[in-house]
């Protein structure tokens, strides 16, 4: 785990550098693009001003997210055991997908409000689909083999869905759950646009109509600091639930 | 101008508006449209920002002109950002505090126990808090919500008791849907509070590098306002047509409002004063919307307006 | 308990016509075993009595109940191990179990000692040997709740002796519990040595094209494979295969 | 196809006459929520009005998505042939898609104006991360008996990569292409954002601020007609490429 | 025109010792066969030679030249037929070649024709019996470009006469072109009928216990099966066997 970070964050240091050096070199105001250094300075002596921000917007990921994947992972369930359901509600899940969250707005905040509630949904029509998606395909493309196996032994459609297309379908839920991931973060924020009294999403859109870059430029840093996080998780758990695969080891 | 200049030698500039076209830009579709700016040498694109805005690409010089408000140019203005406002659209501040009739708002000693709904800026609190302060109250009686993008109608249908519009285009729409409402005007309530909004601006470069394009862009400008100010609904026309995606009902209505608007009191059309620059930076500053005072010389000049 | 009786069946996998009016019946308590050109049909007939396909034509019947289509009457044991990847060797071979009830894991473990496993209880499938996976699935099949048993090949890939150990070891659990067999296999010593009756399948669509009766005593042992009757026997088949073959 | 069609279809109709009624019934005014008559009605006689915008978004789509889904695929197979750099980049590729584009719009227009490059931008950075992820993973679990097998057989890294791998992912790569495909749409619908003067986008925009609910609709209308299209066009490749495989037949 | 010499090759999965100092040579033109118990380790030698695995000691040599760990020396035919499901029959049996140079799929054809596979050029592999599929991962071992061959029981899912069929041509392809081959299978008539030497290997760790020098006049043909000489071989092989796994 260690090892394998000094790569990225050797790459990720090389690429600050070279950020500061040209902004400086090029004297690039700190409006249009503040250098590094700009940035960690805000990012350390503004801490107490939006630390509440990053706590409010990873309690609305966290919660979203599980939502999202949960109904991501519920809605593949369901149209992969029904597949006439299937047929009939695919095409409205990737409508679901675009519906331009700008437009949703109003409707939501009619129907729900300014709370917590039209944010959460928003969280979770950002994140539920790739999941459902990579779940579905996933468990299609089961080894026919073993399903044969499966169902000459008499299990039901329920034991070989639970017993077989479900772990075989974990590699790919996992793509999705990653995809998933990333954009949770991404999600929250753009909920949090959709009013909201505080964070990260708050923070960043009042520091951009003062034109504070660099705070923007801090929200961007948490943003993808707990993108990050949320990954490294997702990884993680992967690493765990997947130890059978061999194709792990000989690399 | 030189009305014999052939294509070719048009110089080309960019003007980003502030948000969509509305009747705030009717005179610059009109000198778009009657050729103006052609006569003066001159080949304009008008793009709409999106979430970009317009001050950050006028400031860096990807576009010449830009549409911005007061409040704008001064926050930008005290980070270093090289703006600068060269003329008014609107005389006064024609924005205000709205609420549906059955809100029973109809001073801002009412605020106190509603809900205001707002896009989360500081300045919010303390506009409503200048004004609440002349009846006695405080906006620490007033709940806030951010609402982000949800507009006045939709809001009011929720939580929200009031929000923040422009007469000009929200009031006129209220109107045409017979919702009535009731505003409460910035202006009736403080004198600091009448800044301009919105107003053109260009960057320092231009207007070091590039007078004689600002002057020959202005005049252009200032005739097509002239045009709206004499004839609203040809005017209005000229936009509907310009961007036939706008509701064209809205558009006459709301022309018809704001062309008398445009120049108003003022000696001519653009002209902006000292005084109501440094009087609302003095009350940004005052209430700590401002980490420094404004330079306000260097914000807004009258000098490309035509005679 | 099982009679399963096969009647008239015909397969066709798009043009290709697999069998045709094929009859076979498997009595009670018996152990039959199929031998048959490569391609000729064998695993075919196991898909369709396991009820993975349905036969174009005919009726299936386990115990005078019609199973035409319908899965999990049988112990199966295919041709290719299938085992689960991500389960280990005990946990893939209580698999079939699971399906029914609550499985007994240390009956699990006596049978993978038995066939020489236990010290893989616990290692995935992609770490045994190509005769060790079909050891596990024939393990898998043996723990299997139903009483018809069917074997496609479940000792191709083993050496003689492990093999002679596997075919003892099922002649002690049939002797013990007598369930219905039916055996594919291409050994034809194999074949004596366990059933009670060989059919030779043909080829192109497949049929029974001879029937053997073997009546050594029970329990037989190794012993009888040096016999002269046995022998015998094996010359018999051996030449019954080759007709086909030349047909 | 068709008859695989009649289900959704229904779905949708049924769903439309419900809104159609309630609108109705709660007598639901048109700028919150109109009818779908209302919706149709303008989309057939605002054609005239609102046809040069679709016709510059779908150019914007496929461009996009052509560009989005190539830059994924190259980063996909970069990634896998060379895991080294995989380790290093990956982080990054999370972090692109954290960065908010409202954030992001201001600066990419400083560095490149309004021209079509921002917004070609826009949509290979939304579409290009699911079809990277996806293709990543896909790899990454090739069944290992055929890698070993390539393996012995002298097969070089590029051999193993052409012959197995690939093929061997195409299921998975699907999965993404989908999901790509889904936001391809939305992503050129926000791109026009950025600032353009026509596309889709602009002209919900315009609706939007001048309160043409309906004219709002009718832009998600062909948002989503544009987008089961893309999807369908997806599905149907995946179709016919992976016509071998043997799950699709008992289905 | 290859010499294959396996030294002191030591191989460790985890704990478990699998090959210990096992010595092993193949001579040019040479067709050795490995008897062993299942699970023995037969097939890790061949993942040795193959390179897929690093020996955790010793020297693999083909020719003189040390090829430990080195890959794309050998044909290979695994134990799993490994076909690529993507791939028609015919796409699969030259995917070998096409590694190295355009394929001949004339000769390709042919080779599956006289498999008996013909009819199949066309199908994927999931249309194949279990027979079949192995037939076709013969073949493509035999398209591949390597003079030296390493068969993993190859023929252990066909039946007898198939299985002679492909016995004998495998045969008539060696005497023509005397590659050099080292062959696994657990028939002990099939390994003498074949190889010049058969080699039986111990069990854990797996070492060379016995080495059989088979000096039948070639070309040999079925009849050989049925002679003294034959039978008496097959006796010693078979009790040099049973004493491995006594042990
Ligand atoms: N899913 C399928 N689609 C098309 N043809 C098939 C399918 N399954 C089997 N066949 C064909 O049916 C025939 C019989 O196959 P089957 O697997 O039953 O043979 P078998 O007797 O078990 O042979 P083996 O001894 O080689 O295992 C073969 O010709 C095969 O090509
Ligand atoms: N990848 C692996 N990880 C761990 N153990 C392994 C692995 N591959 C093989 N083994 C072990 O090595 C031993 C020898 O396996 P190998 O496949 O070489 O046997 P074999 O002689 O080919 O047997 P069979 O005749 O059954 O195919 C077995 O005990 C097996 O469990
Ligand atoms: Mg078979
Ligand atoms: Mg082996």
């Amino acid at each position: 785990m260690f090892r394998k970070s000094i790569l990225p964050i050797s790459v990720m240091i090389i690429i600050l550098i070279i950020w500061e050096v040209s902004t400086r070199f090029f004297d690039i105001p700190t409006w249009v693009l503040p250098a590094p250094t700009v940035i960690i300075q805000e990012a350390i002596s503004g801490w107490d001003n939006y630390q509440h921000h990053i706590l409010s917007t990873v309690t609305l990921i966290v919660s979203g997210f599980a939502i999202g994947i949960s109904v991501g992972l519920i809605i593949a369930i369901v149209l992969h055991i029904l597949p006439k359901i299937r047929e009939a509600l695919y095409p409205l899940l990737i409508m679901s997908q675009n519906i331009p969250i700008i437009v949703l707005a109003p409707l939501l905040v009619i129907w729900f409000g300014f709370g917590v509630t039209p944010k959460l949904l928003i969280i979770t029509l950002v994140c539920f689909f790739p999941i459902a998606v990579s779940t579905i395909d996933g468990l299609r493309h089961t080894n026919p083999e073993l399903i044969h196996y499966m169902k000459m032994a008499g299990a039901s459609k329920r034991q070989i869905f639970t017993k077989l297309e479900l772990p075989y379908a974990v590699p790919q839920m996992f793509s999705g759950l990653k995809i998933s991931a990333t954009y949770s973060v991404m999600g929250a924020v753009i909920s949090e646009w959709l009013g909201a009294n505080q964070g990260i999403g708050v923070y960043m859109t009042l520091a951009s109509s003062s034109f504070r870059t660099d705070r923007v430029f801090v929200a961007i840093l948490f943003i993808m600091i707990l993108c990050l996080i949320f990954f490294a998780i997702i990884i993680a758990a992967e690493k765990i639930i997947l130890k059978w695969h061999p194709s792990k080891e000989d690399q | 101008g030189n009305e014999e200049n052939t294509e070719e030698e048009l110089e080309e500039v960019t003007l980003v508006l502030d948000w969509t076209p509305n009747t705030n830009h009717t005179g610059l579709y009109v000198a778009e449209s009657k050729e103006y700016f052609e006569e003066e040498g001159l080949d304009v694109e008008i793009v709409m920002p999106g979430e970009a805005g317009a001050d950050q690409t006028v400031a860096s010089g990807q576009a010449e002109f830009g549409i911005s408000y007061q409040e704008q140019v001064t926050e930008a203005r005290t980070q270093d950002i090289p703006l600068v406002s060269i003329a008014a659209v609107i005389q006064h501040n024609t924005s205000g505090f709205a609420a549906p009739v059955e809100k029973e708002i109809t001073s801002p000693a009412d605020f106190a126990g509603k809900t205001y709904g707002g896009w989360g800026a500081p300045v919010e609190s303390a506009v409503i808090d200048a004004l609440m302060k002349q009846q006695d109250t405080s906006v620490e009686d007033v709940e806030i919500v951010n609402m982000g993008n949800t507009d006045f109608f939709t809001a009011v249908k929720r939580d929200v008791d009031f929000a923040w519009i422009y007469y000009g285009w929200t009031g006129i729409e209220a109107e045409l849907r017979g919702t009535e409402i009731d505003m409460i005007y910035l202006t009736d309530y403080s004198e600091k509070l009448d800044y301009y909004t919105p107003v053109i601006t260009t960057n320092e470069t231009m207007t070091e590098e590039n007078p004689e394009t600002i002057k020959k862009f202005m005049a252009a400008v200032s005739r097509g306002y002239q045009d709206a100010i004499d004839n609203p609904s040809e005017a209005a026309d000229i936009l509907a047509e310009a961007v036939p995606d706008l509701d064209e009902e809205l558009v006459h209505a709301s022309q018809k409002w704001v062309s008398p608007k445009y120049q108003d009191d003022a000696d001519r059309w653009g002209e902006q004063s000292t005084e109501v620059w440094s009087n609302y930076a003095e009350f940004m500053f005052e209430n700590d919307l401002l980490e420094r005072e404004l330079d306000v010389e260097a914000a807004f000049t009258n000098e490309f307006l035509p005679e | 308990m099982s009679t399963l009786v096969l009647e008239n069946i015909t397969k066709r996998f798009g043009e290709q016509m697999i069998l045709d009016k094929l009859d076979l019946q498997v009595n009670d308590g018996e152990f039959v075993s199929l031998l048959g050109p490569s391609g000729s049909g064998k695993s075919t007939i196991f898909h369709l009595i396991g009820g993975l396909y349905q036969a174009d034509q005919g009726m299936i019947r386990l115990d005078n109940e019609t199973i035409n289509g319908k899965k999990g009457s049988i112990s199966y044991m295919p041709q290719t191990p299938s085992l689960f990847p991500w389960r280990t060797v005990l946990e893939n071979v209580i698999l079939n179990v699971e399906l029914y009830q609550k499985p007994d894991k240390q009956k699990a473990l006596e049978m993978l000692e038995r066939a020489g496993l236990k010290d893989y209880a616990n290692a995935y499938p992609h770490e045994l040997s190509g005769g060790m996976r079909q050891r596990v699935a024939f393990v898998r099949s043996l723990l299997s709740p139903q009483s018809f048993i069917c074997l496609d090949e479940p000792f191709s890939s083993l050496d003689e002796f492990t093999r002679l150990e596997m075919q003892k070891w099922l002649l002690s659990i049939w002797e013990q519990e007598r369930p219905s067999v039916l055996f594919v296999t291409h050994n034809i010593e194999e074949a004596i040595f366990l059933s009670d009756r060989i059919l030779v399948l043909g080829s192109k669509p497949a049929n029974v094209i001879k029937e053997f009766s073997i009546d050594f005593e029970r329990p037989r042992n190794e012993k009888l494979t040096l016999s002269t009757a046995f022998l015998e026997t094996k010359k018999e088949i051996y030449q019954t295969l080759r007709g086909v073959l030349d047909v």
